[in-house]
């Protein structure tokens, strides 16, 4: 059922007009503060406000222009983009306040555009999950890009050049990919929308131009051009070049990369591709996702192992962001309803656990100054909190029962051997080994090595999301079937997916 | 009310007149600029604007009776064609005009305070009345049905722009413009031959009447010879590469005002000059036009690249917009070579988003120049601090040009490379993605130094943002090329129909 | 392939000696030194288009389009003429203006020969 | 090494345009479309429809006074770009200008030292030579010659007028505060007429037909070999002053 509601042009502009609010007004404190908190949560607001009625199956739709006939920007709400919105709106409330304390000593100059940029970061993910077609997602995907670089030279330091312009290389790119590929489906399929089982689907059959049936060919043209197109911010790899390289940034800048926006932007971008472009039953005769379950693989391996050489923090959390994000990939491309939900899922698992781990590595160098893993040790017993969060979001990437990271797992193993794929469910059990390779040996640095050096407080504003994090951690692994909690909602979605393929 | 307002407006629109109005007012205001500027010199700038003005709204009833009687003739003198010489409104003589319409206000207005730093004293008035002079041909040329009237016009457009070029008085400019004269003689000169090849060969100089004349004709060595001259002359007007070279430096080194022109208005006399010659040779079997076609497609995608990579390299801000427009020329000729419904839609979209986008660019360009007298991006880091509407009209028009949606560059760039997939050339798509992605390497360069650098030069700190006479134009044009990006829908529809028939013309 | 062209062109030997004037001109545009020199080339280029397209007007044994006593027709065609009127205007507007440039440059760069201020840049 | 390549491509190109004009009809052919299309009117109909008895002129003012406008354009044009480019280039607060280098004579007027004969023959023929180009702008209505070339040999007259007195009677000449005026006068000529055409017929720069108004067409041709006439000298004369006074 399709509804026309202004709410997701609401939430989208909530966030950009935070964005000129902070431009405007933001050298004060109190009013950056102020406008960033309020928005965050009054978007958070508009966003759950849509929940119980897109669970109750019901579409919420808003063209705003069209401006090449047929081809306009438009917002749409179906059950995915809406857990997309969730996670991220969520996360900003909780980067905000970590943000807030964690920029105190900066310029002002410096916070203002931090905000600012922020907020219009934030702005273009909400228009990824509502874009209503490809080319409103297209925009807000580029949107995401612009938005982000100065937040990635945030410091202006040499080296956030470079790694600015290592940014930037990679995502335009990736960027101009996305839309060679726009381009050729709108060719193929005479319009953009999503919402249907697969705009190429009918064009798979019939070509609307009248130049005949697409072949195989041109339809695996179109999928590796978007597949590759939005792998590049998702960090497949051989595209995960940039992401290392934009850790000189700030914590927040990483968190927002990592979790909020910058990857799963990537990924939903593949989502897309995946459920609304070339939709289940297509892609089920085709073969393209058996590539594309490769490339995950070798992401999910090849990001461990390189996570695992890493002897800085943050570079080490890095690589293991394109170990996880390609679990998502890799759910998606096993077609079937189980792997779905986890598919979905994992955005939101994904993305508490790194953040949690992002703050406190950022907590770590606010207090004391270090970044290498060698220097952390003892440094549990200095900020228990913390790295009992650290601790916690670990173990859930290894793969312990009742955390988050359990469940991606363990329905990614059931939908794996579903779909009779066993070594994929093997691909599942070497990565949780891998991830206990790699982070337990800073858990137990933190807690069982002797204290070195004094740590300074990093105060309630960076602890206080911290914990939250951890706790979301905790509640998505526990909470399995409670009505209008991530797992359900994402449950829900695919139910919705598979139930058009049905009819 | 509505309804009486659509039958004033129809009213409005008949008198017959108004195609040569369109002409007469900005070369008749040119003329007058000087006597004028004897008797009261601190008016000119206001009358120049005001000629441009009343210009604009010439346009209207113009365009009204366009899109709904279709395309329309004037016959000055009243000699029936091939006799006299036939002015003919069609869709792409509106595009052109329109776009005279849209750009001369902003330029003239924004010219009263540059143009008085600028441009020494005593060539004031004349540098007015060189730009009245340049817009009246520009229109002149677009709307003129007869070949050797196009000349005339062509040279009108094309003198006033060499003098243009050099009326700053920078010694840079002077052997710019010389450079430019050159080259652009030589056009002409291969223009005239064509025209008087075909005359020739027909008896007439009307385009129509040569159009239906031709197909007869059993001379293929004459007729390619005289398509030839005509494509090449009029490539070098348009600066398609590999005939470019001149475009640089000319529209770099000359005023900022004057760059908007020449960058958006003047190379598309070229344009237009293509596409008259298309029309000419639509009908002729002899001539193989897919062989045409298929010289132009890639001689634009090289533009394309070679302007885009060109630009990469450039320190000086103008140089860059300079080379930019190399590569949407390079847009432009292969959407109308690639001669598919859509690809001829974008082009022809193009045409004018490109001018309005080009303008926006080079004044907001002059406007930094005007307040620091620095060019390179290393000389303006930081700038976008002191100077923040300006740059972000700048930043603005940057994006426009790459082309991210919705923004006017976008709607031209999709609809030719959507008309590369329908022609069956999906190399051309890439093509012209490629180019977007090249063109955003050195926008980001531009909004990277203006934004994100610490300030060097005393100049960029101690700048305010200029005039208001100056900056409301940049604003304005800044806007509209959001605006006309979203508002795309109505080009569309106004063309589609003209674009139709020109394709049906040709089977 | 060639003797055959010869063939062909013998009834428009005018024509061929337009082709040269042509070449000449355009000879001296690109080779030249001189600027003053290149602007020579081009005005004999100019010359050149204007006799072809006046030659086209030409009638065989005609007399001027003038009409008056004793003027008896064919008469060579009267638009070519009057095309060629406006191309000499416009030939010599841009020769003024190049001239001035010339001008101009001298007076910044102190030599008109291309390949000095080529240096110069 | 340039020069080789440049006449091999040069001969390419000779080649390829005497195919072309290979095709052409022969010059001279009676029958050729030149002859037969748009000429044939206005060899047969020009006098009558026009009022001229010089058809070329029939067709610069009349069939085609619309190329005849552009090219008066075109002589402004030109004129203005001579001030834009000659004009003295003293900046306004630009820091980019470079002074040029002072030019090898000093004083503002290159003196020529002129022999007494010349200036007495100039002196004595200058009546003579207004005369003659007052006669070819006017004749040009009947037979060749037009108010272009009267126009030239009038501007030579003024520059052969000002090298023999020196500036200072340039001015009597050609008074300051006229000029503006006479370097419009050509193009508003036309615009004048035009719109008188544009009153009497309909048409922009169209030409009364009935018999009782033939004076007024012959009015309307002279008027604009005049104008035209006077804008060449106009042209050449100030492009002199123009070049003398930097």
């Amino acid at each position: 059922m399709e509804i026309v509601d202004p709410r997701p042009l609401l939430a989208l502009g909530i966030s950009l007009a935070c964005a000129l609010l902070v431009f405007a007004t933001g050298r004060h404190y109190g009013r950056r503060v102020l406008w960033s908190m309020g928005a965050a949560l009054l978007k958070f607001g508009v966003v759950i406000s849509l929940l119980p009625g897109a669970m109750a199956g019901e579409v919420y739709l808003f063209r705003l222009v069209e401006f090449p006939p047929g081809v306009g920007i438009g917002f749409r709400v179906d059950l995915m983009g809406l857990f997309f919105a969730l996670v991220s709106s969520t996360l900003w409330i909780f980067t905000t306040i970590y943000a807030i304390g964690y920029m105190r000593g900066e310029a002002d100059r410096a916070q203002v555009r931090f905000f600012g940029f922020f907020a219009l970061c934030v702005a273009a993910t909400v228009g990824i999950a509502f874009a209503e077609n490809l080319l409103t997602l297209f925009i807000f995907y580029e949107l995401l890009t612009v938005c982000t670089y100065p937040l990635v030279i945030h410091k202006e330091t040499p080296a956030a050049l470079k790694a600015g312009r290592k940014y930037l290389i990679y995502t335009l790119g990736g960027g101009g990919l996305v839309l060679l590929g726009l381009v050729l489906v709108q060719h193929a399929a005479g319009t953009l929308s999503f919402g249907q089982t697969g705009l190429l689907a009918a064009g798979a059959h019939d070509g609307p131009l009248g130049g005949g049936p697409l072949g195989g060919g041109q339809l695996g043209l179109i999928f590796a051009v978007l597949v590759l197109g939005f792998g590049v911010k998702a960090a497949v790899m051989p595209l995960h070049g940039w992401l290392p390289s934009a850790m000189v940034a700030p914590t927040p800048v990483s968190a927002l990369l990592h979790a909020v926006a910058v990857v799963k932007a990537g990924a939903f971008g593949i989502l897309r591709v995946i459920y609304d472009i070339f939709g289940l039953e297509l892609l089920a005769q085709l073969n393209f996702t058996q590539a594309l379950a490769w490339l995950a693989v070798v992401s999910i391996i090849g990001g461990s192992l390189l996570a695992w050489r890493q002897v800085n923090l943050k570079r080490r959390l890095a690589y293991s962001t394109v170990s996880q994000v390609s679990y998502i990939l890799l759910a998606a491309s096993l077609l079937n309803p189980t792997a779905t939900v986890v598919a979905i899922m994992h955005l939101a698992n994904q993305g508490f656990a790194k953040i949690t781990m992002f703050f406190v590595a950022g907590a770590i160098e606010q207090g004391s100054g270090r970044t290498e893993i060698n220097q952390l040790d003892g440094i549990g017993r200095q900020m228990p909190w913390s790295l009992a969060a650290f601790t916690v979001a670990a173990l859930s990437f290894i793969g312990v029962p009742l955390l988050a990271g359990f469940l991606t797992k363990w329905l990614v193993i059931l939908g794996a051997l579903e779909g009779e794929a066993w070594w994929f469910a093997a691909v599942m059990v070497i990565s949780g080994l891998l991830n206990a390779v790699y982070w337990l040996p800073v858990v137990y640095r933190a807690y069982f090595r002797p204290v070195t050096g004094v740590v300074a407080d990093p105060g309630w504003l960076l602890r206080g999301p911290i914990i939250a994090c951890a706790a979301f951690v905790v509640l998505l692994g526990t909470t399995a079937h409670f009505h209008l909690l991530p797992f359900s909602v994402a449950s829900e979605a695919a139910r919705v997916i598979w139930a058009e393929v049905a009819n | 009310m509505a309804a009486a307002l659509t039958v004033s407006w129809s009213a409005l629109a008949a008198w017959p007149h108004w195609l040569i109005v369109l002409i007469l007012l900005p070369l008749g205001g040119a003329v007058l600029t000087p006597a004028l500027y004897a008797l009261q010199r601190r008016l000119v700038p206001w009358w120049a604007l005001l000629v441009a003005g009343l210009t604009a709204l010439t346009v209207l009833p113009l365009l009204w009776r366009l899109a709904h009687e279709g395309p329309f003739s004037y016959l000055p003198g009243g000699w029936a064609r091939p006799y006299g010489v036939e002015l003919r409104f069609d869709e792409f003589a509106a595009l052109l005009a329109a776009a005279v319409a849209l750009l001369a206000p902003p330029v003239l207005l924004f010219s009263r305070r540059y143009a008085a730093r600028a441009v020494p004293a005593g060539r004031l008035p004349f540098y007015y009345t060189l730009l009245l002079l340049n817009l009246g041909g520009l229109l002149g040329l677009a709307i003129t049905a007869d070949l050797f009237n196009l000349f005339v016009f062509l040279e009108v457009v094309s003198l006033s722009a060499y003098a243009l070029v050099a009326v700053g008085g920078r010694p840079v400019a002077e052997l710019a413009a010389f450079k430019y004269l050159l080259m652009g003689a030589i056009s002409s000169l291969l223009i005239l031959l064509a025209v008087g090849i075909l005359f020739a060969l027909t008896g007439s100089l009307n385009m129509a009447d040569v159009a239906q004349r031709l197909p007869a004709l059993a001379t293929p060595a004459a007729l390619t010879l005289a398509a030839a001259a005509l494509l090449v002359g009029f490539m070098l007007k348009a600066a398609l590469f590999p005939l470019h070279n001149w475009l640089p430096e000319a529209h770099a080194s000359a005023p900022g005002a004057v760059s908007a022109v020449l960058s958006g208005l003047v190379v598309k006399a070229g344009i237009i000059g293509l596409v008259r010659t298309y029309q000419l040779f639509a009908g002729v079997e002899l001539l193989d036009t897919a062989n045409l076609g298929a010289i132009l497609v890639w001689l634009g995608a090289a533009s394309v690249v070679m302007g885009s990579f060109f630009a990469v390299f450039q320190h000086d801000l103008k140089l860059m917009l300079a080379y930019s427009t190399i590569t949407n020329i390079g847009y432009i000729v292969m959407g109308w070579a690639l001669a598919s419904p859509q690809a001829m839609l974008g082009a022809s979209l193009h045409l004018f988003n490109h001018a309005l986008i080009k303008t926006t660019l080079f004044l907001a360009a002059g406007a930094l120049i005007y307040r620091t007298g620095l060019r390179t991006l290393e000389e303006l880091r930081g700038i976008g601090r002191t100077m923040p509407l300006n740059c972000a009209a700048l930043a603005l028009g940057a994006l426009a040009i790459v082309g991210v949606p919705p923004t006017a560059g976008f709607v031209g760039k999709w609809f030719i490379a959507l008309g590369a997939l329908q022609a069956g050339r999906p190399f051309f798509a890439l093509v012209v993605v490629f180019g977007a992605l090249l063109a955003a390497v050195y926008y980001v360069r531009i909004i990277n130094a203006f934004y994100f650098r610490e300030p060097e030069q005393k100049a960029v700190v101690t700048a305010r943002e200029v005039p208001w006479s100056m900056l409301a134009p940049v604003l304005l044009l800044a806007l509209l090329c959001l605006g006309i990006g979203l508002l795309a829908r109505l080009p569309v529809e106004f063309l589609e129909p003209a674009v139709a028939r020109l394709l049906d013309g040709r089977s | 392939m060639l003797p055959e062209m010869l063939l062909e062109l013998r009834p428009n030997l005018d024509y061929a000696a337009v082709v040269v004037l042509f070449c000449i001109g355009l000879y001296a545009v690109i080779v030249k030194n001189n600027l003053i020199k290149k602007l020579l080339g081009l005005n004999i280029m100019e010359t050149a288009v204007f006799a072809f397209i006046v030659t086209s007007g030409m009638v065989e044994g005609g007399a001027p389009p003038v009409l008056g006593p004793g003027v008896m027709p064919p008469l060579a065609s009267p638009l070519p003429h009057a095309l060629i009127l406006t191309g000499i205007v416009v030939a010599l507007a841009t020769t003024a203006l190049a001239l001035a440039l010339i001008i101009r440059i001298y007076l910044q760069h102190g030599t008109i020969e291309a390949d000095q201020l080529r240096e110069l840049d | 090494m340039k020069k080789p390549l440049v006449i091999a491509l040069l001969i390419l190109l000779a080649l390829a345009l005497l195919a072309a004009m290979a095709e052409l009809p022969a010059v001279g052919q009676a029958d050729a479309p030149v002859h037969t299309h748009v000429s044939a009117r206005y060899i047969e109909q020009g006098e009558a429809e026009t009022g001229a008895h010089n058809l070329v002129t029939a067709v610069l003012l009349n069939y085609r006074g619309m190329d005849t406008f552009g090219e008066v354009l075109v002589l402004f044009t030109a004129l203005c770009a001579g001030f834009a480019v000659l004009l003295a280039a003293a900046r306004n607060g630009n820091k980019h200008y470079r002074q040029p280098p002072a030019p090898q004579e000093s004083g503002a007027v290159p003196v020529i030292a002129v022999s007494p004969v010349v200036s007495f023959v100039v002196r004595l023929l200058a009546p003579f030579i207004a005369l003659f180009a007052a006669y070819v702008i006017l004749k040009g209505h009947l037979s060749p010659g037009g108010g272009f070339q009267g126009g030239m040999i009038l501007g030579a007259l003024f520059i052969a007028l000002t090298l023999v007195l020196g500036k200072q009677y340039s001015a009597r000449l050609l008074p300051v505060a006229w000029r503006p005026w006479l370097y419009a006068l050509a193009p508003a000529a036309f615009l004048v007429v035009g719109m008188i055409g544009l009153q009497l017929t309909g048409y922009f720069l169209g030409y009364p037909q009935e018999p009782a108004w033939h004076g007024v067409r012959e009015a309307m041709m002279v008027t604009l070999e005049i104008a035209i006439g006077v804008g060449g000298a106009v042209l050449v004369a100030s492009l002199f002053l123009a070049l003398e006074s930097d």
